[in-house]
């Protein structure tokens, strides 16, 4: 069984100190990917001052940890980490990492993938960048809808 | 009648201009009927969840579809599509 | 244009420093993968007492920069890292990092997996295993030679 | 007549109990020429580099191929399939 943390909150996070934490001195987990995400510097006018992340408290945590069993089900997973920060974000500071170990690489790199694909579609955060006068919404993406899709069975509707 | 607790989230707790509600349904109501009655609203409610325009709705913190029925004392969300990550 | 570093030497290495040292403060990179290989307990006997790897020096390091470069020319990446480590390791040792940033998620996951599968087949590195008695060169795997063949054009040879 | 720095890496170094050696090849020899060479020594060379077991080899650090040529004063490294990573 694939030992599973999950935390979304408004403080940062230490790549590090996850990393060390979730593979310790095992020697089970041949392989790690680590995935963060941070706050790009485009999109609203040229300067986006801070993006606010707002979730929905309680299902937030639940829809995570679905994500991270239903990944830990499809691959051979030893350990996996999904942390989320919420409220105001500014430019390079980070939003999200995934953290997934394997006794193979390329389960660590799909389970990795998917659980991104389905954080970006299944998990209720929402976006609204401002540059100090105008702030507006972000709005989802065609293209995570389509990287989501890619891991449904060729017959589901 | 069911007694349902609403929240709405993000760009439609904007334009709705509200947080949450408090509603009561007829048993045996589903999602979609739920969705009926506040586009009768007309307005925002209208505009947002009769048209086009995608939504999504989660029941007890589930992602749900129209034909999913809506329990009694059911948390029911409607938000945007999400945009984490 | 991507940075690239390429480090081979028998030194562990950590991976926060690495990756604050690759991202550092900018807003470009939105996204960024991190693969660490690890010592695996398992292969020869039950038990891997020492890993050791050789390599060939001053062609690694070029075939690490090509393999790099090969990446930043086919993704857009803003920055790329690969440590690897020479020497006697043991088993929950860090043996690889690979470092890829990117403004997009699914750059930067895909050519993290390309460099791995490239470093796997084209680095001139070799494991042999000892458990204290016995000493054995490990076996190349067919599987990591067609993990390398995915990122072929379709009509290669 | 061109001169050429052999070398050998990791279970060909153990088998050949070798690890590098200069010969002398005519100009204008290419790898497998090189190869076919070694073979005619017969024991372990032609076990490892005459049948079915696989290696690899680089001119000056680049994998080379078999009808790829081999420079004056060239560095060729004769090696098993990499294992690293």
């Amino acid at each position: 069984m694939a030992r599973i943390t999950i935390r979304v909150g408004p403080d940062d996070f230490d790549l590090g100190r996850e990393y060390a934490a979730l593979v310790a001195d095992e020697a089970d987990s041949g392989a790690v990917v680590a995935f963060v995400g941070r706050v790009r510097d485009l999109n609203l006018a040229q300067h986006v001052a801070v993006l606010e992340l707002e979730h929905y408290p309680g299902m937030t945590e639940k829809a995570l940890a679905r994500i991270a069993a239903d990944a830990a089900a499809r691959w051979p997973l030893t350990a996996v980490t999904v942390v989320h920060r919420v409220g105001p974000l500014h430019p390079a500071e980070q939003i999200v990492l995934v953290l997934t170990a394997s006794a193979h690489r390329h389960a660590a790199y799909d389970a990795n993938a998917f659980i991104m694909d389905y954080l970006k579609t299944e998990a209720p955060f929402w976006k609204r960048e401002s540059d100090g006068n105008t702030a507006r919404w972000v709005d989802a993406r065609d293209s995570d809808a389509e990287a989501m899709q890619r891991w449904l069975p060729d017959d589901a509707p | 009648m069911n007694t349902v607790q609403l929240l709405y989230f993000a760009r439609l707790r904007d334009v709705f201009g509200l947080h949450s509600e408090t509603l009561t349904l007829p048993e045996g109501s589903a999602v979609a009927d739920l969705i009926a009655r506040l586009v009768a609203r007309g307005g925002a409610f209208a505009d947002e969840l009769g048209g086009a325009r995608v939504f999504r709705v989660a029941v007890n913190q589930e992602m749900a579809r129209p034909d999913d029925p809506i329990p009694a004392g059911a948390e029911v969300a409607i938000f945007p599509p999400v945009t984490g990550g």
